[in-house]
């Protein structure tokens, strides 16, 4: 990532810290050092503030409303759904369904999509560098339907092997479903590629973009993608939020996913016909209050600019693997080269990573140690559990200078 | 926290007790925590509802596996009603060291396996 | 519903009314008059600083972390289901799954458990006064696998036929699914009835309760009630909650709904292993600080009692129905007699619901025109639109007066 | 807002001009709003892109069916030009009264049937 910062405005990691109330915590009398973004980020004031104001001042049901906090809301709510849009690159606003997580943004291409419209053998192509949620849900449709759900395999140094995913592709593939980066390896994929290779087969493409919308300049258009899977908590928005990004005449073609409310035309007891796009998708009372503080989220990116964020983020990454790779009893999984977000995942020669994390707690750091919902990469990589940091904006080399003494404390205690 | 006071801990996850399986053992129970991969397994040798021997085996954390080798160390000779009425603050503080609320799942395994290893025997 | 207010504290409506900041907010110049609480609720302070603390203090992925904020966080979401699980007298909390609404809440027994388990020819029995969160599912469940969808009727005066529940009630039900209170007529119907008449045939009984839990007492192993949908944001809670109940053998038999990190136990390449309850049903980030939220707002109705929520409510709709039979040329539907929660649907002679709603608004005053998302029901009652009003514990005779006030000039203007 | 000042739309909506349906109509479109059950359908005769004559027919709310009969009343004899390029802005201030934003749906209704008529005839 060679980005350089070409922004109206410095980017002040420091300024900017102010801005996320949580930083001023301490924790087991330490200032807090939160290395766990890739779980789920903190959230500045503006964040804060848009669910406070909105509960305070707009707060009511949308749509159907001839009231006044109604029409309000409804105008916020829409206004959250074109803000996504735009960070995205997406021109229709209407192409944006939001929902919980970047999970169910998955299962409802699995269920409203594959569901319907895959056969027995027909073929379903992940990777091996998958997080959970993009590969249960097609091993659900393998179990229900028998699809056929094949891997491409990843290299010891964190890339994929691409000729392997090409040789996968088939002309029974159906969907090739793969992350554009990864929460483990921090590997960004080349999904346009990706996505050129698996349209020529006839294959619709989805891109798990959770760790890569909130780290990276993403433009739907641009790689091509027939579907985009993305957390809204993971780039600052509240826990609830997340969106799945359809093409829209994909999304017009398919069948509803959720029932009920909202999301229907006209309801007789015989049958039903559904509402236009988004609202197909997004049945019953949606998290509106969620959706806009989301929207304040992008609006914060948006000012720092993707790029920049991107380009910092790559800088203490650079800097956090200089520091790590200085002890030759740290073992760095997958950083072989090339493109990579803010991510490293590691090992503690002859110290248990729930030890290592244990030990950077008691410091104040949050880091995380576990399988990182990614089990068959861990496998894979024959580790089954490491600790993970992950950075954010608002990280400091400070911060990883501090992780990194307290991860040579863990080593000199259970080493 | 200062390295020293893992001392005991430290002790007991570098030289196990009672690492083993009994054959034939009266009691027997295995769980892990899925989300860390610590698993332990506890067989118990009864005799007239007191422990009268106890091994364990399994894989994991230095708390987790250090404070099932202490709880092992100290269950011999006790009644199945006293390790059923046993406190988590009993096991945690024999630990020899301040645990962190956020270890306590890691610290209390031991235990919590060896009165399910208890309670399905008497179920039984 | 002669519930007796047994409270230790007063229950002091104007003192209430100074936890909820947005009534304090003016609407055309007139302070808002908010009656639309069938749609959303407002939010005490207790509620919004519940969110506003947990962003700026404790925020964190949960399950997974050995840091202290993920611990934080980790018991903070348990205790929100424990929470809920009180309130409707569930003595497990891990038979509370939180969903984003009670329309989630139903597609999750839909998807989970009838699309599964149900055969050709089955049969689920609604009525006609489902919301569309309770037809619609079901309806596609008809669609996908032929099972049968029956209806019961509904009397003039807002009654479910019980005779005719009872002979729709065949050796084929399987589920009977109905709403506990009606958010168009405000019926409260007999589900503890129900259900014994359902369980005696070997049908499951669903039981939605959007608009029942926030307003009255409601007991699931009294009901016997399977399962039992509910809206948190229906109660006082964050938008994007709500939640289900199911008996935990029968959550434990079924299936998963959605499918990915964190209701897994372990993933391999060719399958997965459930996490336990209620983790099995709660995929991907759940909504961490608006479950913890929710809990705040539980603990408000808790403090007060629901009993007494109950009483305050039902004198309100007594004083309302008074206030509007004044007048002949308004058309009150259903309120037949028995018990109701504070929800009133009715027609203005000669004015467009719309219209009055529409003026109700130029006076600050809140109300829903439209179908109600009820249109079976509407169409039904031959009027396929009308005026709504609905209470909650922070609404006063005086806005009452208010709103028929307005509504008078309604028909002055448009009559 | 006192009663009076809905006069306008009052006379419109119960005296509604240009009510019906032109046979052999040049453009025709009809469109509703499914939440609130308003619907309205406009024929227009063409002459040369001018419009030459033009009925509606629908049922809604009072500001729904007001506005389109306003709306007839004053587009007969502009071109479909003209039509094109109104704004929203125009429509609101032909009412006589300031509408609430809560109702510019249904205010507009009728405008957006008419351009959709001619957009589809344009088209075609
Ligand atoms: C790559 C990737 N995909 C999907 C997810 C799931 O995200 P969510 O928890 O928002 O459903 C995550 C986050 O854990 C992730 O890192
Ligand atoms: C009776 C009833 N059921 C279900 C729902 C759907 O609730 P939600 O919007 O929370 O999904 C509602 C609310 O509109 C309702 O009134």
């Amino acid at each position: 990532m060679e980005r350089a910062a070409q922004n109206k405005t410095v980017f002040d990691p420091l300024k900017l810290r102010e801005d996320f109330p949580i930083l001023r915590r301490r924790v087991h009398g330490k200032p807090l050092v939160y290395l766990d973004n890739a779980a789920t980020t903190q959230k500045p004031n503006a964040v804060i503030d848009a669910l406070k104001n909105y509960y305070e001042t707009h707060n009511a049901n949308i749509h159907r409303g001839v009231h006044t906090l109604s029409y309000e809301s409804t105008l916020m709510y829409e206004e959250a759904h074109e803000k996504a849009a735009r960070l995205i690159g997406a021109p229709d606003w209407r192409s944006i369904v939001f929902t919980r997580n970047a999970t169910e943004s998955i299962n409802l291409v699995a269920y409203a999509w594959g569901l319907r419209n895959l056969k027995k053998n027909d073929e379903v192509l992940i990777t091996l560098m998958e997080h959970h949620s993009n590969i249960v849900p097609w091993q659900m449709l393998r179990d229900r339907i028998g699809i056929r759900l094949n891997y491409v395999r990843v290299g010891r140094g964190g890339e994929l092997d691409l000729d392997g995913l090409r040789g996968l592709i088939t002309e029974r593939t159906r969907l090739v479903s793969v992350v554009h980066a990864s929460n483990v390896l921090g590997t960004i994929n080349p999904v346009k590629l990706i996505a050129d290779a698996a349209h020529k087969a006839g294959a619709l493409v989805l891109v798990d973009a959770a760790q890569s919308v909130p780290h990276l300049p993403v433009d739907v258009i641009d790689i091509g993608c027939d579907f985009l899977a993305a957390s809204g908590h993971k780039m600052m928005g509240p826990t609830g939020t997340g969106f799945l990004y359809g093409k829209p005449e994909l999304l017009e073609s398919m069948d509803p996913f959720l029932y009920g409310g909202d999301m229907i035309e006209k309801v007789t007891m015989e049958r039903s016909t559904w509402n236009e796009l988004p609202w197909k998708f997004e049945a019953g009372t949606p998290d509106i209050g969620g959706a806009i503080a989301l929207g304040a989220a992008v609006d914060y990116i948006t000012a720092l600019g993707p790029e920049n964020v991107a380009a910092y983020e790559d800088e203490l990454l650079g800097h956090a693997l200089g520091r790590l790779s200085e002890h030759e009893w740290i073992k760095i999984y997958g950083h072989g080269g090339g493109e990579r977000v803010g991510v490293i995942s590691f090992n503690v020669e002859g110290v248990h990573p729930h030890d290592v994390a244990g030990v950077l707690d008691e410091e104040g750091i949050a880091v995380r140690s576990g399988h990182h919902c990614a089990q068959p990469l861990m496998a894979d990589l024959g580790m089954d559990y490491a600790v993970r940091m992950s950075f954010y904006l608002y990280n400091t080399k400070e911060e990883i200078d501090l992780a990194v003494e307290a991860i040579k404390k863990a080593k000199r205690i259970f080493g | 926290m200062e390295p020293d006071q893992y001392e005991y801990i430290l002790d007991h996850y570098k030289n196990p007790r009672n690492y083993g399986k009994i054959e034939g053992a009266d009691a027997t129970y295995e769980e892990g925590i899925p989300s860390c991969g610590d698993v332990v397994r506890i067989d118990v040798k009864l005799n007239d509802g007191v422990i009268e021997d106890v091994k364990y085996s399994g894989t994991g954390c230095a708390i987790s596996q250090a404070s099932v080798s202490i709880l092992t160390d100290s269950v011999k000779g006790k009644s199945v009603r006293d390790i059923l009425s046993m406190k988590d603050e009993d096991m945690l503080s024999a630990l020899g060291k301040p645990i962190s609320p956020v270890r306590f799942k890691c610290a209390l395994l031991g235990v919590k396996v060896l009165k399910k290893a208890l309670l399905a025997k008497t179920a039984s």
